[in-house]
């Protein structure tokens, strides 16, 4: 199945965040997305999720099409995400945290499901903690939980290597790539650590001023005159 | 037709209290996310200020001036003692905080003063009328209504044209920013709970000229007025306090006038309903953009 | 180097948001009349190195001494105030007040008649701050707004000028204008820590660089000497100093 | 440990027996050793503890404050009071009403049923702005609404003779009906809070965003929650009139609303918070009381004010916000808070085993 966003424009009082960008996502595929701050890379999450209606532009999902989605309809659609400011239940104990999704958007017994996803991040004698007094890297890790408890069909994650250490960032591709072998997912990437971008996405999309610039493999986009002119600088 | 214009007059008169009301209230939920329950004992003590010094002879000029005055400085002490320590916490922690200081007032006043009403020996020219057409209209009225118009005005002035009120109305857009300018924060707070207390005590004045008793509890009613003239207007924006003010008046006005004498005990109720059903389409008053805290992702 | 006449230097400091260390154990030092451009990729702990100068990022740890006064505990408004000014990422202007009230609160500290002087001098290097005095800073274009932005910080004359992204979300022709007003700004000794992301720009018109990776220094050194392969591998995190 | 793992309403029974077996058990010290005075004082608790966790059922669940819910509390007292009163009685008090309240006495549950439906029906009507609302408006909103049942209930004289005491009401509330609906309370309220409902509405409040991405509807979570506990506060005021045997509209105003919105913010944010808190205000209202007065009587709603209690009561919540915002047992309930408290000696016993064999 593929998700497919068509002339994508976002406008805020006048800036314009997105600028017609059309993009096809697949499952099974890891596309990192990238640009320079404020090139519209969490924008597009926003719209993509429901955040944010966009000014203008559709998606299309198998045999569903749309312009307008809330966040909880996204979200039923299988289109996950966590948060560049992790957005996790501060009174929440990790396994609560990742019931609220599995309440809502899996069918069966929340808690065995709950237990499932935390499984798969090994979260195993965590459970019982409270989610914001995790460390960060933790924290990383269970919005990610949280994001593929239920229907999955994309995951977007913006930044989660923010803040963490080499080794912790190792331990963040590793589960992505993990979650996209094992639940065949597709997952859009946004990151500011070139390193994980060019080591594990399939595809790299550039974003300049809301607009794409280029897209291909990590060697060629890493080679593209115009990417080294808009971001990474020569 | 004269009735008409009669009610017109009251309505402005009433809407003038509310706006001033609600413009104290809005103040401190603009700048600091304060929703102060305790506005409404701010007015109480400018009330009790009013009756003790005009029962024991002062002119009524000083009365006045005591009786604002008394409402900045509890302004002030609150702003000391019960909010700063709490700057950064929660918005509901500063809701039940500014809920139970207006209870914690109350029942000063009632240990103070008692629970019978105290009746404020008003000067004799509150009740002067004049007659235009057949028509009596009272010269209170319209001083509050022209007061209200100069302190708007005097207020839009200051927020226009000195450094404070500019800080203040920047504050309240983006309080970093405004730190980021060299403003103290401290003054700006001191600042905002001034002019709470001042419109505080300027509409105490006009309430209690035209209801002449006070009582531990007499705040409360034009403060949930001033609150939801804030609410139906627009949390947070001052024009819109002012704008919900006279809303609320005129439809409180306009209800009594419309309805047959039965319901006008209900009066308040029926408003409120009314009040409840604009909420019902517009969750962020008739000016309201929604916050946009919560929608920063 | 800048040892001597350093107008601010930092030793040690370091950033944290609860578990999050934003800027670790960092040392810069800026003298007076320079121009310094701090570079890195996104995230890499550049704008919170701004902010904590002008104690609006939690500082864990470090020393922070500006034109001779230790300047580590004192709060926002009194750093502002003893020179120094930040223009911050997204210009962060009073959206709903005009240009001229936003002038006038960058000088919140002088009186009426010194403020009318710094602006009319303030003017003839910004005419849109002359020809649009009175509209609302909200509804001019961003790289209006820049200027702006820039114009009200230096209305207290401050000794040391913080720039944090000033390119950003710009169109590339408005982009020449903003780098055109701070190698103007140069040209008048006014002294610059940049932050900026367009690396080529920034280092053309600096003195010396500072290059940080996920919050550490991982490159100084005199702005000539760095060049784009040393550039990549600093911003991919492989360290090398210059 | 092994009773909290299986499914999520398995903890919701043992959490509800829990609390009901502590609070049996003050039942029995009180009814064994108690004076008079002290089983007034314990039934007035009962109808508190009720009354307190259905605020809360509300507002620990959504993170939104009420001050409503007294206006509830109201509807249910009076439409269960006017259905039991002595027709003889109401021919006198209220000789305007129609007839089918002026000679309708039917026993307790059929009525306590008419107050709970009205007070319900009004919730279902206005419910869906209050659950728009957050905040301050909400705050405001729900004043809003507390004050126009006063304003009805206190002007409406051919029904509730106004503001002057309705009395006469049967006093049919007993230790075992104040027993019975308490059980009943805890257990629906557990069950709504651990509810997937519940349990995404309290992520919400925690932050709306991230929940509404994991899937939950906020707005009809909150208006769940919302016409729930108008009907428990219904029930707390029913039983309060058949208590009492009179009531008035200005017991059901601002005082009350302070008590029972301070029991809820000062217990914390569950079910076991809004028990401690209404434990821990009974008791200081008491011994306030006897401070004050040098004799109690028993009930701490009908009273004027006391300016001294309420004083102190409202300088508590201030200490309390200031050094404990989460409220005395934070988000816990009580076989969480007996399962940490286990957790955390096991370290310290293994830390100590560990010392004994270096």
């Amino acid at each position: 199945m593929h998700l497919q966003a068509n002339d994508v424009v976002m406008k805020f009082k006048g800036v314009t965040a997105l600028d017609g960008v059309d993009m096809e996502l697949r499952k099974g595929e890891i596309v990192g997305l990238i640009g320079p701050n404020g090139s519209g890379k969490t924008t597009f999450l926003n719209v993509l999720s429901g955040v944010f209606t966009p000014t203008n532009g559709n998606f299309r999902m198998g045999d569903r099409q749309w312009s307008k989605v809330s966040l909880r309809e996204a979200a039923r659609l299988g289109i996950r995400r966590t948060f560049q400011n992790i957005r996790l239940f501060p009174s929440f104990t990790v396994m609560e945290t990742v019931e609220v999704a599995s309440a809502w958007l899996d069918k069966g017994d929340r808690r065995e499901n709950a237990r499932i996803a935390l499984d798969a991040l090994n979260f195993g004698q965590y459970r019982d903690r409270i989610a914001s007094e995790l460390s960060y890297g933790m924290q990383r890790r269970l919005e990610i939980a949280r994001a593929i408890a239920g229907r999955l069909e994309f995951l977007l994650v913006d930044e989660p290597t923010a803040g963490l250490n080499h080794g912790e960032s190792q331990d963040i591709v590793e589960v992505l790539q993990r979650i996209r072998d094992q639940r065949g997912c597709g997952i859009v990437l946004i990151d500011h650590d070139l390193n994980v971008i060019m080591n594990v996405c399939d595809r790299v999309i550039v974003l300049a001023e809301g607009k794409i610039i280029s897209s291909g493999t990590p060697q060629q986009v890493r080679s593209d005159p115009k990417v080294i002119a808009a971001y990474l600088g020569s | 037709m004269q009735l008409a214009f009669q009610q017109f007059i009251n309505a402005l008169s009433l809407g003038s209290i509310y706006a001033l009301v609600a413009l104290g209230v809005a103040i401190l939920f603009s700048i600091l996310r304060l929703a102060n329950f305790a506005h409404g004992e701010l007015m109480t003590t400018a009330g009790f200020t009013l009756y003790m010094t005009l029962a024991s002879g002062w002119n009524w000029v000083l009365a006045v001036i005591a009786a604002i005055a008394a409402s900045v400085v509890a302004a002030l002490i609150l702003e000391r003692v019960a909010y700063r320590r709490l700057r950064n916490a929660q918005p509901l922690t500063l809701l039940m905080t500014s809920f139970a200081v207006s209870v914690a007032l109350q029942s000063i006043f009632l240990l103070t003063f008692g629970a019978r009403p105290k009746g404020i020996e008003l000067p004799a020219f509150v009740d002067a009328s004049f007659r235009i057409g057949g028509m009596r209209v009272q010269w209170l009225d319209i001083a509050i209504i022209l007061i209200t118009a100069a302190i708007v005005f005097g207020l839009t002035l200051f927020l226009r044209k000195t450094v404070i009120g500019l800080a203040l109305r920047s504050a309240a857009d983006d309080f970093q920013t405004t730190r980021l300018m060299g403003v103290k924060a401290n003054a700006l707070f001191v600042g905002a709970f001034v002019l709470s207390g001042m419109l505080a005590g300027i509409a105490a004045l006009f309430y209690f000229a035209t209801v002449p008793n006070v009582v531990p509890s007499s705040g409360f009613e034009p403060m949930l007025k001033g609150f939801i003239a804030c609410v139906i207007g627009g949390l947070g924006s001052l024009p819109a306090a002012i704008v919900g003010g006279f809303l609320l008046a005129f439809l409180e006005v306009g209800s009594d006038a419309l309805l047959s004498d039965n319901f006008s005990p209900y009066l308040d109720a029926i408003v409120f309903l009314i009040a409840i059903v604009i909420l019902r389409w517009r969750p962020g008053g008739i000016f309201g953009v929604r916050l946009t805290a919560e929608q920063r992702v | 180097m800048a040892t001597q006449g350093a107008i601010l230097s930092i030793a040690g400091l370091s950033v944290s948001y609860g578990t999050v260390h934003a800027v670790r154990q960092l040392d810069m030092e800026i003298s007076e009349g320079e121009t310094v451009v701090l570079l890195g990729a996104n995230g890499a702990g550049k704008s919170s190195t701004l902010n904590a100068i002008v104690g609006l990022a939690p500082r864990s740890g470090g020393r922070l001494v500006f034109a001779g006064e230790d300047i580590t505990r004192k709060p926002t408004e009194a750093i502002i105030r003893s020179g120094l000014a930040l223009v911050p990422e997204g210009r962060r202007l009073f959206s709903n007040m005009t240009v001229r009230e936003n002038l006038r609160l960058g000088a919140a500290a002088l009186s009426t008649a010194e403020f009318d002087r710094e602006r009319q001098a303030l003017e003839d290097m910004f005419p849109i701050t002359r020809r649009r005095a009175h509209e609302q800073a909200g509804l001019l274009s961003g790289g209006e707004q820049q200027q702006v932005a820039i114009a009200r910080a230096l209305l207290a004359r401050p000794k040391l000028l913080l720039l944090d992204e000033p390119s950003l979300g710009l169109a590339p022709i408005i982009v020449n204008t903003i780098f055109e007003i701070i190698a103007e700004l140069k040209r008048r000794k006014v002294t610059i820590l940049l932050v900026e992301q367009n690396a080529e720009r920034a280092l053309s018109i600096a003195d010396r660089a500072y290059v940080l990776a996920q919050g550490r220094l991982e490159l100084s050194g005199a702005a000539g000497s760095i060049n784009a392969t040393t550039l990549e591998k600093a911003y991919l995190g492989e360290r090398e100093h210059a | 440990m092994s009773m909290l793992s299986g499914k999520w309403w398995k903890q919701s029974l043992v959490g509800s027996a829990l609390l009901l077996a502590i609070l049996l058990a003050i039942v029995a010290i009180v009814a064994l050793a108690g004076s008079t005075t002290d089983m007034r004082i314990l039934m007035v608790f009962l109808i508190n503890v009720i009354a307190a966790i259905s605020l809360q059922t509300y507002a620990g669940n959504s993170g939104n404050i009420s001050f409503g819910h007294v206006g509830f509390m109201a509807l249910g007292a009076y439409g269960s009071a006017l259905f039991t009163a002595d027709p003889a009685i109401k021919a006198i008090g209220i000789p305007d009403a129609p007839a089918f309240i002026r000679e309708a006495q039917i026993s307790f549950l059929p009525a306590m049923l008419i107050g709970t439906v009205i007070a319900v029906a009004v919730a279902a009507a206005i419910g869906r702005v209050f659950v728009r609302l957050s905040g301050a408006a909400a705050a405001v909103a729900t004043l809003g609404f507390m004050v126009i049942v006063y304003t009805l209930l206190s002007n409406a004289e051919q029904l509730t003779r106004g503001s002057k005491a309705f009395s006469g009401i049967p006093e049919y509330t007993t230790l075992g009906w104040c027993v019975a609906l308490l059980a009943l309370t805890i257990v629906v309220a557990r069950l709504l809070r651990d509810s997937n409902t519940g349990l995404g509405l309290r992520a919400c409040a925690d932050d709306p965003i991230a929940g509404q991405a994991a899937g939950v509807d906020i707005l009809n979570s909150r208006y769940v929650m919302w016409v729930a506990s108008a009907a428990g506060a219904a029930i707390a005021g029913a039983l309060y009139a058949h208590y009492i045997g009179a009531i008035l509209p200005k017991a059901f105003h601002f005082e009350l609303t302070f008590v029972l919105v301070t029991m809820v913010i000062v217990g914390g944010r569950s079910i076991t918070g809004a028990v401690a808190g209404a434990a821990l205000i009974t008791i200081l209202t008491e011994v306030l009381r006897r401070l004050e007065n040098g004799f109690s009587i028993g009930s701490i709603n009908l009273s004027e004010a006391p300016g001294l209690t309420t004083a102190v009561l409202a300088l508590m919540i201030v200490a309390t916000l200031t050094i404990r915002p989460q409220g005395l047992v934070s988000r816990w309930e009580i076989e969480e808070l007996l399962q940490r408290w286990q957790l955390r000696q096991k370290p310290q016993a293994s830390a100590r085993t560990e010392e004994n064999h270096a």
